[in-house]
């Protein structure tokens, strides 16, 4: 089964066009997504992702695993970073071990969306609940992130003038990607639960024209990712083996957790996807903004060059091989 | 009067205009999109997408008069985090 | 009644969309849809509701209350501006009393739209001339406002070399959005007409996506609107008040105008909302252009930081309860 | 019949938002599409007839008519250059001949999809493999092109250093639109013979959505080859000339060897067209850089300015009544 | 030879072109969608939905003998609109 | 120092920010989409769809003794390909 989870995943349409654009680059072809139109799509699947878990999570209330589910993963978020930083810390100064760090701890939300996308051509239903954890596995990562780097390196910063520690919450908080994720879910909520009317004229837009925009979109994350390719051999071997093996590592404790939790296998494989992801869109803009003395090459290297591809295309079987393992059978 | 040319990541901009402002120059303009490359590598537009943004680049027609000021507001943010700033004559047309 | 009918618009998905945008500026969130993705979406608006009205019209033809409702509201575009106007003078120069009556003149295509997404939830026919009234009332308010001008101020104006009325008149009538919103309705009309199997295969795209584009529109307007909250300080409690009396006041004549013509609730409710609309699309660049003496900040904000908040808020459900209370009871 | 094929595609959509983008630049309306939404249409069309291509072709396979047809697309694109060619250059130097020969040696993805469409609305079937064939023009006639300048004027060029031909031959075999359009290609194919859930869940976005983003990609068209007419003057009417009757003598080319292939009316228009349409995605682009001497107004105000109207607007229809006239009558 | 900045409306950029055309210059470069701000305030680009557009920057690099024609065909328009027009020394590379 | 202005084809930005590197030059600012007329005619950005591209703008600072070199990498690629070149001076703020 493994092999062909793998093979399965491999030639669906988003992980192919994934492909199409990393060989444009590899072999030089001049093809590219002008900006702001990668943004486009960015909008529109973090719109469309929220607002179909908002729906979803209307009619499975906050009753049962909800709470505790996102719960633990709160708790992922905050204590990732602080492994990874231990482990960062013997290669790297104090800001750009806690920058890589806030990016392991944090999550992706295209690497979700696609792990979404597996699930329904597996059949296997997932709960809109754990859109609620993606949503709010983000901030924590960030603020962890800012917390080691005072601890870390308080005395060296001349520049950040006392830490402007609200600016630095407003980012972590109410960055574009969170707020509109958190904001489309409230509003999927509302929806579901007084116009339902809505709900179909949505559709078309929200439900139907999602799994061809994520296509396109991870056209253009291919190519952005075969870019940062290149960056890598600043990145050195340490780093590379880090952003294979920590997601690894974080894919086990998630799938113990999910255990735990007494997940299905659906929402199993979606917990796990988002202890093992990295941040490629959030992390790196609020952490070019609070830490620049980090390098950014290294931490978008090691999350969108290495962690992102390998989760999108081995990855996600790979833990759904996982997940099927060490969860009980169904009964 | 003086020419002044800001090159700075969009990420700082507000905080760079804010200090324009404050310099007292009579107005500026802003073009955002620039890529580029200095001493903290090469800077493209191909992660607009996440927020992070490229360089912006600050053109502001002023009196000689102000440009301590400017100094003054925008050197600390240039040596943080990066960019340049150049000055020349320029006369209205 | 009441009370319901604006609860199900506040929740409906594209006013939770405008809200959306609206607290992303209040709380100081990065979001935004960069440049020019927010036009792609105009366009598309204007060419599917364009597009659609002309189908409609086609099957109704020009009979009965087309002519007479298409002709009260163009006499509404050139008295409106008329009456504003006079109001505005007693507080504002010639220049700015004319640009922001010609702006209250004009309709707000959003607002509209918005309305018959309104009227699509409440089940309520309406008809696809309405979209030729639309269309019609843009360009007359701009000329009256240009007029206007000329008469309250022709002396003090050295730059304005000869009024070049060619421009103005092209300006008036040829500006992007009557274009586009006339031309789609043409060639929604020949389609109709000629090749029916042309409906069908732009049904998707015209008419599926329409409410999930429209919706997501609306995240930007609610962002733009609310950046508009400051420069309102500038404007003056006068102006504010103007920008919600005034649209209440043309809603009143509109009610009554549509008893007059006999028009069913959904063209009645859509009729108001014509009259109490105002342009921030077209009105403003033409504005900018042929009367740069006014300030921009005064007729942009008015239009789309109050009016247009207020008429997609309580506007739409209050002049429907209007329409419902005037209008005799179907028999 | 032949009137009404005419007629037909006259008041097709897409036809009649193409001539809205004329008749906008023709009246001086402000109407445009700002950059880079055209490219979003553009890539998205590439996209999704490559795509839809590919799951035909899996279905079809290589046998048959496949493969000699292929040939014969790719033949006709190394020899219309070199026909074209010799005709130019009674009027042009070397550059200037290679350069538009090239030109309509390659293809117009456009003008190919609008045939696609317009068989669609008459119902007839036409095979993916014509997707295969659209694919392969655009890089010989590149070359083609090239080689003839170096033939014709290899002396006179002190700034091609040594003609770089690896560049060439990249810019020739992997720009962006033939690159995307054999990737979507080959991923096409495998997705429809590995994972056919994918085929399901892609169709909203590749296929529903096309027809009526095709309709906005030519409105945008429409204004770019309206704004190419002012040119036609500098191109004088020998060029004019040469943009029509070329097309329609490749176009008699083209209905021979269709006959001779034993070609459906489908395929057979599709072929035609393919003979008859000239570059002005790739090919410019590929002769901007490669050919500096040429003058870009020419070869590209004939293909975009000229031909392609002509084969959109007339073009289409009269292929198919010469394909009805020239193919046996259907057993 | 000299270096014109010109800073204005992009509603206003093709009068401004058609000037800069008619007093002889060689060549022009246009970017546009800039943001700034002076004495009419601030220019964003957040109502270029509705074509109201932002600014344009516009550069011409020319000889010192166009100065006059350029500015009696500009100078009007950037009085009237608003916007802003600098000259430097400038020499080919 | 030197404030060198480059404007040419976005086709032909990669050769001439090899030559910049190659120069010696300690970094650059790229503005695209920028449109434009010269001695080769009006370019737009109209055809942006088809991977012609528009003008591209690039600003580099740097001593003038890296001007040279500049030179004699970038003119060679102008001469062939068209596009204009101009040195201006500009001091660090
Ligand atoms: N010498 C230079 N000339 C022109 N632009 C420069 C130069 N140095 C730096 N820049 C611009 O300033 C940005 C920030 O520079 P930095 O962060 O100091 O590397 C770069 O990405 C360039 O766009
Ligand atoms: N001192 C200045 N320096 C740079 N740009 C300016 C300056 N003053 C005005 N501008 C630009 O010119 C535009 C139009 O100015 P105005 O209409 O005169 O306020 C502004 O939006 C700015 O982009
Ligand atoms: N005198 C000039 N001033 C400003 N920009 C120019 C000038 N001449 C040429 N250009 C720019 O350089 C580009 C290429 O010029 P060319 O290929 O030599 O016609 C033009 O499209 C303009 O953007
Ligand atoms: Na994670
Ligand atoms: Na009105
Ligand atoms: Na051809």
């Amino acid at each position: 089964m493994d092999s062909s989870l793998i093979l399965q995943n491999l030639l669906s349409p988003p992980v192919l066009f994934f492909f199409l654009g990393v060989i444009a680059v590899l072999v030089g072809s001049d093809l590219e997504i002008p900006s702001p139109l990668p943004k486009l799509f960015s909008l529109y699947l973090l719109l469309a992702i929220g607002f179909k878990g908002g729906l979803e999570l209307q009619h499975s209330g906050l009753g049962g695993q909800v709470l505790p589910t996102i719960g633990a993963a709160v708790a992922m978020s905050l204590v990732v970073p602080l492994y990874s930083f231990l482990v960062l810390k013997t290669r790297f100064d104090g800001f750009n071990a806690a920058a890589i760090a806030a990016t392991y701890g944090s999550i992706s939300a295209v690497t979700f969306i696609t792990a979404e996308s597996f699930l329904e051509t597996q059949k296997l239903p997932f709960d809109g609940f754990m859109v609620a954890a993606l949503a709010l596995m983000e901030s924590p990562a960030i603020i962890v992130g800012l917390l080691l780097v005072t601890l870390a390196a308080p005395q060296k910063r001349p520049g950040a003038a006392g830490m402007r520690w609200g600016a630095v919450l407003r980012e972590a908080c109410l960055n574009s990607s969170v707020f509109l994720l958190v904001g489309s879910l409230v509003i999927g909520l509302l929806v579901a639960a007084y116009s339902p009317a809505g709900i179909v004229k949505m559709e078309p837009f929200s439900d139907k024209l999602f799994y061809g925009a994520l296509s396109f979109f991870l056209l253009d994350m291919g190519i952005v990712a075969a870019q940062r390719i290149r960056d890598l051999r600043q990145a050195g071997a340490f780093l590379i083996a880090f952003s294979v093996l920590m997601p690894l590592f974080n894919a086990l404790v998630g799938v113990l957790l999910a255990r735990g939790l007494g997940l299905g296998p659906g929402n199993a494989l979606l917990f796990v996807v988002l202890c093992a992801s990295a941040s490629y869109i959030a992390v790196p803009a609020a952490m070019r903004m609070t830490v620049p003395e980090a390098n950014p090459s290294l931490y978008i290297s090691s999350a969108l060059g290495v962690t992102f591809p390998f989760n999108i295309i081995v990855g996600i079987p790979l833990y759904m091989v996982l997940v099927n393992a060490v969860l009980p059978a169904a009964p | 009067m003086k020419r002044v040319d800001l090159i700075l990541s969009e990420r700082e901009l507000d905080a760079v205009l804010k200090a324009v402002d404050a310099a007292g120059a009579p107005g500026y303009s802003v073009i955002k999109h620039v890529t580029g490359k200095g001493p903290h590598g090469w800077v493209s537009d191909a992660m607009d997408f996440s927020g992070l943004g490229a360089n912006a680049h600050v053109i502001v027609f002023c009196e000689a008069g102000i440009l301590p000021k400017l100094r003054e507001g925008i050197q600390p943010l240039l040596d943080y985090y990066g960019g340049v700033a150049y000055v020349a004559d320029a006369e209205p047309l």
